[in-house]
């Protein structure tokens, strides 16, 4: 026993750097660094200008609200491709209500509601009818980008009002207001995570699933909100852009659920289910956009770009190398 | 390198920078426009780059946002989707940089242009496509028998650029041939690949199997290109007339001894972007706002109306030149 | 206290596709006592107690608790009601620590909605202190062994404070130590008042706990009696419907043991140290050891499943390099592994698909396999070993858990290795199947294979083995003889260093 | 006892009709049929006409292909998202090399060659790196799609080469050589993966990749075998479509992977691995793709195409429900 106390008191000491800190994230740490020293000295240091890490932020943080969804999910053993679709379509809507007068804070509501309805149907395919999570919202994938189409006939729609705009656009302290939302949302839903009963109860059902169950976790109910969170948030992720472009267009966010997908990947979160933090998944996701903006700086040809942005992929993940060497000698 | 800007200001500047955002920098068009930027603004001595959207609109506003971090002199646009104008020109503008459009122009909500524009006019080009396939149904006699011929129209519903080509196209086509029945005039959806072209095409030949005489226009090459085979595929390529556009794929198949694929409106490359590229350098180093003797009266930009030229096997090597190998 | 209390099932019966799991099935257990159901593999215990927690609905019949006529539709409503089951397979979620775990349903919140770590860790350490365990509340369960994982789903249901808890082959993976510890805590429960019902394969234990018996047989209640007015003989009868004579002195044993076929030397990795012996063709070899001696980690390290820091592994006198199963296969080695669930059956597939897994080479010519022959082993399998089943289709996820352990024994027997390691072989296995598998042991020896047999059983492996290895702390700490090994010194030697 | 015999026995009646006829297959074979019955009536029997038939099948050779791989992976609880960038860059290959004057009989051998050590290149990440699949090949995706476009410099490729032309357009009584192909490649692959050694080991580490390396079966080499198996797959699929359009356009293919993955999916495969039959995926993919040509047919407008094809995929999956009910009963 005594060395298994060992290696507790060990992650207690890096604990007190804070949960994101953890041993199990120092590969991730080390990838994000190794970037932003690359970059840096590529770039004679333009990558780290306040201006640019503002940059960066502002892409991200429209993946960034759909990350904290897919995160969820995916440590739920879930997961929802329709993301990038409700959130076309959403941002379609929003500008419609808009242009028929409809005043913002009537429209925007009414837009997550309705992003927040699309979720429960998501998760009724997945309870109910039981279908896999990735058949069942890929098959809405496809159905609410047609209408995205549909309801705006194909072409994209105009907003003239000021004050939706300042939420794409306007800035406080200099932090446009996209990235405050969601750097508010990212703290807000990883304490959710880490330092409540729903939180465990989403790490339960994907850590097994039985267990759960025996334990009188309702997994539908669960899933259901989860499904619901994350389609809210792609439609507010929607909203957001549409204020960003001063336009809804309906081939807006086409994969955006793989980019958000990915983050929380690279942010350590597991396929199987039941493993990750959303302060990984933050880490993760600033290791892909970082890596983008990045690219853009050096002016990288687009195609070596989607070259490159594979290779980041794998070598980010390979940090965890070391570690999972370990644990193949366990299987 | 020479400053020759009129206020007379003879301080040395740095390296004037000028930046091309394009909506897509996988097409082989806009990788041949913006080479041709780049290779006009570096020969008078500007640095360039070009950034690629993907068709992303969120991709685009990315890219805006570096450029502006970036303060390049001149930004040149092409927006996945006009609705992006307005947001471009105020950004730009409360940037203080530069902003000037390719191929898709900046307009506002009336559709008055908000920046000066190299436009490729989409309708246009649709436009003499239309109207080469009706002289060439007018010479041939195609419509001889109405009952059998029919005109299918190939097109990208999901991209705002191109629903214009297609009307185009049928506007003129329907002001050669007056007569042309209407409902002999089918619009098929497809998604910009050859395979799928080919997969509706096939589709179409079969919900109307009375049709012999088939008359195909498609808004790129790789759709007539999918639709040509289609026809082989049902053998009745050899009474049908395929046009195309972009000419890039229509050059090969005029190599064919025979080919249902008989014409493409040629837009040259180079030739955008030579012009795009110098216009951005007049504005930096000269301080010359970008295609105003094309200004029309009451508008406040101009706008250069760049267009297409139809190519076929009988004169595509003088027009095309070296894009015809 | 509420001596008065009482569970009641009255004609439950449920059917599976092809199988009759309980067919009218009616007895009372009382508070204050212990009531052992016992019963042959796939005889309905595990599903009786499905069904009370309301996992599974009985097709007719009802239960009444203190009288009243209940009817959960899902565990939550039986947790509700004060029923907690624990399940014969472990249901731990891995990556939430030992304190989650155990208060999975019930993590204490403060006002704000957070969850108060303090209490919870201070709330768990409460429970595993009662339960004496050396384990913290904030490690992670995928990181404790077997034993462990084990305890920490008693101690879940334990703390539900429930009016009825069914342990359902709690001791399968637990040790001496802790199955002491466990029937403190349930005797502490008993004189609460506590409804407990025990299932259980293991006689000794029974007799040990209970205070009443009902014997189950083929779905079926056969009879409910006082443990006092019972024997064991009468019991095993009951069960398995013929008399069984001493297990041990009934086998026909291989007295031929033969040359060296496989020796080890040194090995050493991160749970084992200088692990060193030799088996003979024929020879019949025990480990015994308390839970997380390492008995395990040996037999997994010998077989290549796990890395290999240093020491060598020779067969029939060659050195090998093994360094993944195939390689242990190929020298003519098996592993049947302790872990059934997480290694052992593939339960989505059918009972032919996972007999004939390790011997899909022999099965098939040119690469294809030849499933009538595969189909026919199979059956065989289910006849030798009573494997309970309607047909060899029968997925095997859906048998019952001492069955499944037959599955993965036939995979091994039919393997026909030189060198035959098997962990913990009869875990869940009923009393009538056991005197049948260790005849089959016997038979294999008496072919010439080299036996090792790790067990946690140590009547098992004093009954069955030529030779016994004590392990303790990962380290052999000695070796007996047949003649010479009773259950003081093996366990004077489990215990040596500790 | 006796109740059991019956429902075997009931099942090698049906069993005559083929594998792909099962019990469990009868929600498949009802989706199928009623497909066919409404497209049949509202084309006027133009879905049913031999040509149209026959392009049914032309649409589903190369997808088809793919779906082959895809099943596979699925079974073993993998799964390949490069295919349909593999497919591309195989396509630009294949008439690069042409162009170069190579002749055909080593272009296409080396292009699947080619495509073979992608596959390995996937296969390395998932074994070595211990990636998960949807990760490691969504990054090959990238890559493979960027060098699609940078070998031929983002322009397509013609080829002249009839004989070349001839294996994507040439008959054989009367049936096109693509369609041969993907028929023949559906029969052997079938018989692999329902009689063999090799098929069983598929099942038995998609069922429990623990157990089956500890029963000796070398996992890491069967899904090495898996991975080369699908992208050489793709890269035959790839070089058929360029055959087919006599050029190799880098941008084909996009989401051919999903698309196969669907058919597989619509077919019985589950992702949660060790479940379904090729035969099943084969009326899968024949259901999506006659699907998408009697849409095509009515020449429905493309955005309710879109919306139609999501909602197919919920129809067909949930013919599966009363069986589904049933499943839920018990648990
Ligand atoms: N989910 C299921 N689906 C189909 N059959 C099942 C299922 N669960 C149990 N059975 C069948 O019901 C019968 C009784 O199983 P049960 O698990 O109750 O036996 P048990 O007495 O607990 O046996 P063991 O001592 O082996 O644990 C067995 O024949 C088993 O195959
Ligand atoms: N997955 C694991 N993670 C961490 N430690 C482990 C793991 N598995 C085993 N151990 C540790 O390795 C040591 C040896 O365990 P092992 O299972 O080999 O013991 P054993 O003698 O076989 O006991 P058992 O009776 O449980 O089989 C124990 O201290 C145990 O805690
Ligand atoms: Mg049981
Ligand atoms: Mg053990």
């Amino acid at each position: 026993m005594g060395s298994h106390d060992e290696i507790t008191s060990d992650k207690q000491v890096l604990g007190l750097v804070g949960r994101a800190f953890k041993a199990e994230k120092v590969g991730l740490l080390i990838a994000l660094l190794v970037m932003i020293i690359v970059f840096s000295v590529l770039t004679q240091n333009k990558f780290l200008s306040a201006s640019n890490i503002i940059d960066i932020f502002i892409a991200s943080s429209m993946v960034g609200l759909v990350t904290i969804g897919e995160t969820y999910l995916l440590i739920a053993l879930q997961v929802d491709l329709s993301a990038g679709s409700v959130a076309g379509f959403s941002g379609v809507l929003v500008t419609l209500l808009l242009s028929w007068g409809l005043s913002m804070w009537v429209s925007i509501p009414v837009v997550i509601v309705v992003g927040g309805i699309i979720g429960f149907l998501n998760s009724l395919m997945v309870n109910k009818l039981k279908l896999e999570p990735f058949i069942a919202t890929l098959a809405s994938m496809s159905v609410f980008r047609g209408l995205a189409y549909i309801i705006c006939g194909g072409k994209s729609v105009f907003v003239m009002n000021n004050t939706f705009l300042t939420m794409g656009v306007g800035r406080i302290f200099g932090i446009p207001i996209p990235v405050i939302i969601f750097l508010v949302m990212f703290l807000i839903f990883g304490i959710v995570l880490a330092r409540t009963r729903f939180g465990r109860s989403v790490y339960m059902i994907g850590g097994n699933a039985t267990a759960a169950r025996l334990a009188g976790i309702n997994a539908q109910t669960v899933k259901a909100k989860l499904y619901i969170m994350t389609a809210a948030f792609a439609a507010l992720g929607g909203i957001i852009l549409a204020a960003r472009m001063s336009s809804g267009q309906p081939d807006a966010s086409v994969g955006l659920e793989f980019d958000a997908v990915t983050a929380a990947v690279l942010g350590g979160v597991a396929f199987s289910g039941g493993i990750g933090t959303l302060g990984g998944a933050l880490i993760g996701l600033i290791i892909m956009q970082g890596f983008n903006n990045g690219l853009m700086i050096l002016n990288v040809q687009s195609f070596w770009q989607t070259v490159a942005k594979g290779l980041l992929l794998v070598a980010a993940l390979s940090f965890d190398y070391v570690r999972n060497l370990k644990r193949k000698a366990k299987t | 390198a020479q400053n020759q800007s009129k206020g007379g200001n003879a301080a040395p500047k740095k390296t004037p920078k000028v930046a091309f955002i394009c909506k897509d920098l996988s097409q082989q068009w806009f990788i041949g426009t913006s080479n041709a930027m780049k290779k006009a603004v570096e020969a008078r001595g500007g640095k360039f780059f070009a950034l690629d959207c993907a068709m992303s609109p969120d991709k685009y506003m990315t890219n805006l946002d570096n450029v502006i971090s970036q303060k390049v002199d001149v930004l040149i646009v092409c927006p996945p989707d006009q609705k992006l104008s307005q947001a471009t020109v105020q950004r730009c503008q409360a940037a203080g940089i530069k902003v000037m459009a390719d191929d898709d122009g900046l307009i506002d909500a009336n559709g008055h242009h908000i920046a000066p524009a190299l436009e490729l006019d989409a309708y246009k080009v649709g436009q003499s496509q239309g109207d080469w396939l009706g002289n060439y149904v007018i010479a041939h006699k195609s419509d001889a028998e109405p009952a059998s011929t029919a005109l299918l129209v190939l097109t990208v519903p999901t991209v705002s650029s191109i629903v214009p080509r297609s009307q185009g196209a049928i506007d003129e086509f329907k002001k050669k041939v007056p007569d042309f029945p209407a409902s002999k005039i089918i619009q098929s959806p497809y998604d910009g690949t050859s395979d799928k072209a080919f997969n509706v095409a096939a589709a179409t030949i079969t919900a109307h199997p009375e049709i012999k005489t088939w008359l195909v226009v498609a808004p790129n090459d790789e759709g007539a290109q999918g639709a040509t085979r289609a026809l082989e595929q049902a053998g009745k390529d050899k009474q049908a007339t395929v046009v195309g556009l972009g000419a890039y794929l229509a050059k090969d198949e005029f190599k064919k001894p025979y080919s249902a694929f008989k014409a493409a409106a040629y837009l040259n490359e180079s030739e955008d972007g030579t012009i795009a590229g110098n216009a951005a350098m007049d504005w930096i180093q000269k301080g010359l706002v970008p295609y105003a003797k094309y200004k029309k009266p009451g508008s406040k930009f101009g706008v250069y109306p760049f267009g297409a030229e139809m190519v076929d096997r009988s004169n595509y090597k003088q027009i095309m030149g070296a894009d015809a190998n | 206290m509420t001596l008065n209390s009482s569970v009641e099932f009255k004609g439950i019966t449920k059917t599976f596709p092809g199988v009759k799991a309980l067919d009218g099935v009616s007895f009372l257990a009382r508070g204050g006592e212990v009531l052992a159901l016992v019963g042959e593999n796939g005889a309905g215990k595990s599903t009786l107690l499905k069904v009370l927690n309301g996992d599974y609905q009985q097709d007719s019949g009802l239960y009444l608790i203190d009288g009243a006529e209940r009817h959960f539709k899902t565990p939550q409503e039986a947790i509700a009601a004060g029923v907690s089951v624990i399940y014969q397979e472990r249901q731990v979620v891995p990556y939430l620590n030992v304190a989650e775990n155990i208060f999975m349903e019930e993590i204490p919140v403060m006002r704000s909605g957070l969850i108060d770590v303090k209490q919870l860790n201070a709330r768990a350490q409460k429970v595993i202190d009662e339960f004496k365990l050396p384990i913290r509340p904030t490690t992670k369960v995928k990181d404790l062994s077997v034993a462990y994982q084990q305890m920490v789903e008693i101690m879940k249901a334990y703390r539900r404070s429930p009016k009825i808890i069914a342990f359902d082959e709690p001791t399968a993976s637990l040790s001496e130590s802790e199955i002491s510890t466990l029937f403190e805590v349930i005797e502490r429960l008993k004189a609460s008042g506590i409804i407990i019902l025990y299932v259980s394969h293991r006689m000794k234990e029974i007799f040990q706990i209970s205070d009443q018996v009902v014997i189950l047989k083929d779905g079926k209640y056969v009879t409910q009696l006082p443990t006092r007015s019972i024997t064991e003989q009468e019991i095993v009868k009951l069960m398995v419907g013929r008399e069984l004579g001493d297990i041990f002195n009934g086998l026909s044993r291989n007295e031929e043991i033969g040359e060296v076929v496989l020796r080890v030397s040194g090995l050493t990795n991160d749970y084992i140290h200088d692990i060193g012996f030799e088996l003979k063709a024929g020879e019949i070899l025990g480990f015994a050891g308390l839970v997380g001696a390492g008995r395990t980690e040996t037999m997994r390290a010998i077989f290549g499943a796990d890395r290999v820091n240093s020491g060598q592994i020779f067969f029939g006198g060659k050195q090998k390099r093994v360094e993944a199963p195939e390689d242990a296969i190929a020298c003519g080695l098996a592993l049947c592994p302790e872990d059934r669930k997480d290694q052992g059956i593939v339960g989505g597939r059918s009972i032919a698909d996972n007999i004939s897994l390790a011997i899909l080479k022999k099965l098939s010519k040119m690469g294809f396999l030849d499933k009538p022959k595969e189909r026919s082993l199979a059956e065989d399998a289910v006849r030798e070993l009573r494997i309970r089943t309607p047909s060899v289709d029968k997925k095997v996820g859906e048998l019952s858990g001492g069955n499944q352990q037959k599955v993965i024994l036939a995979r091994w027997l039919a393997a026909n290795p030189k060198v035959l390691l098997l962990d913990e072989p009869t875990k869940g296995i009923d009393v009538g199947s056991k005197s049948e598998i260790y005849q089959l042991i016997c038979d294999l020896a008496k072919r010439g294979i080299g036996i090792i047999l790790v067990s946690s059983e140590l009547v098992e492996v004093l009954g069955l083995c030529d030779r016994i290895i004590v392990m303790s702390q990962g380290r052999i700490t000695g070796e007996l003889k047949r003649k010479e090994a009773n259950e003081e010194k093996v366990l004077e030697l489990a215990m040596a260093g500790m």
